[in-house]
């Protein structure tokens, strides 16, 4: 599985990107996020506020309970300042 | 029909030009530019750096440009976009709709700006005297998109 | 601020840029290109013709113009409108705002075509291969006009 | 008094511009385009229907009952088709 981190949340986890294998129980985003904050204080400290979070699997918009599986690119992201 | 995500600068006359090359059906374009502007609340901007999304930024702007097609009936639609580091007067953005019918361009083209904000994978990075800090979503930015709202489509949700 | 009727073609990305030349403190800029349309009603269009009242039409520009800068906040504004004989394909009029702000572009740019159709004394005489005809009035440009209308401002009346 | 005729009005009247001098009684629009449909065929034909006419006194937009007087420039026209 792929994680991306863009904006202030790639500055605090110190990652852009990677690959991660996470236990089997990891089956939607809101499991996913409770597990990486596992993975160490930078994770913790980036994912604290879960409502300043944005999500898209395999590239579309995407809210807590969607379902993640091995080989999906999630993407975890402030709210988006384009334009 | 045509997206672009790039560093490089634009041609804002080319592009309007190009866009209705070797055609004479359309009675007008609308366009928007965005530029890089050198205060923020009060505060000096000395630069802005602008991070996307590679691959999903090109997706989303090309179903934002989709869904503008089918609402209005437009000839020729044009959204580049820029990424990397740029200064206070760089153009940032250019959107731009063709139509028989200056109405379709006019509201095609706010709409494409407005969803573009809220829809499309951008983040800005401010550098003040300060120090650097990234741009807050702003809630007018989503009642801008929000308007839209009525004939379809689906927003971005927050992840509570 | 810039108010330009001429006979002569314009180059709308140096007009653009010269907008927003020397500053900063623009957000966004919106325009609206009219083109002449090589059909009209199913007829092909070989030729415009665009009359208008010399002194009259600066001054009701100048007025919309006025108008636009009262109700939004705006850096800098344009509008150049042709006269003359034209082809299809042809640059018409160019509406131009620039604002800090994205929507007080993009309303204004609406509002200064829309009232420009409406108030600016120009008429068309459109060559088609049925002969020359005076291209009627639409009832359509009378309600895109009127809905800036609570805003207050005065609007051409029929003379009945 | 300057009278200004465009588009078809024009056409129809066959000037663009000349210089009158209404009897005194002519006092506002509706008298004047009365008084001009007496000068001939053209100015008739030209001014038959009201309703199809703008008008405007020195520059600026009026109706039927606007005053006019010597010096005043009066433009007679078809609703407007720029943009």
């Amino acid at each position: 599985m792929k994680i991306l981190y863009f904006a202030w949340l790639r500055q605090r986890v110190g990652a852009g990107e990677e690959t991660v294998d996470p236990p089997a129980d990891v089956r939607d985003v809101a499991g996913l996020i409770d597990w990486l904050r596992t993975r160490g204080p930078n994770y913790r400290e980036a994912l604290r506020d879960t409502s300043a979070i944005r999500v898209a699997v395999n590239q579309e918009f995407a809210n807590l309970n969607a379902a993640v599986a091995a080989g999906d690119e999630i993407a975890l992201f402030p709210p988006m300042t384009g334009g | 029909m045509t997206v672009r995500v790039q560093r490089e600068d634009f041609d804002v006359g080319a592009e309007i030009a190009a866009l209705t090359a070797g055609r004479n059906d359309v009675g007008g374009i609308a366009t928007f530019l965005g530029l890089v502007r050198d205060t923020a609340g009060g505060e000096r901007i000395s630069a802005m750096t602008l991070e996307h999304y590679p691959g999903m930024t090109e997706k989303m702007l090309g179903q934002i440009e989709a869904e503008a097609r089918q609402r209005w009936p437009l000839d020729a639609t044009l959204i580049i976009h820029r990424y990397g580091r740029l200064q206070p007067g760089d153009r940032i953005v250019l959107v731009a709709t063709a139509s028989a019918h200056r109405k379709a361009a006019l509201d095609s083209c706010a709409f494409l700006i407005d969803w573009l904000k809220t829809k499309a994978p951008f983040w800005k990075l401010e550098e003040t005297d300060a120090g650097a800090q990234w741009v807050a979503a702003r809630d007018s930015d989503d009642a801008a998109a929000a308007r839209w709202q009525a004939g379809g489509g689906a927003k971005p949700k927050a992840a509570e």
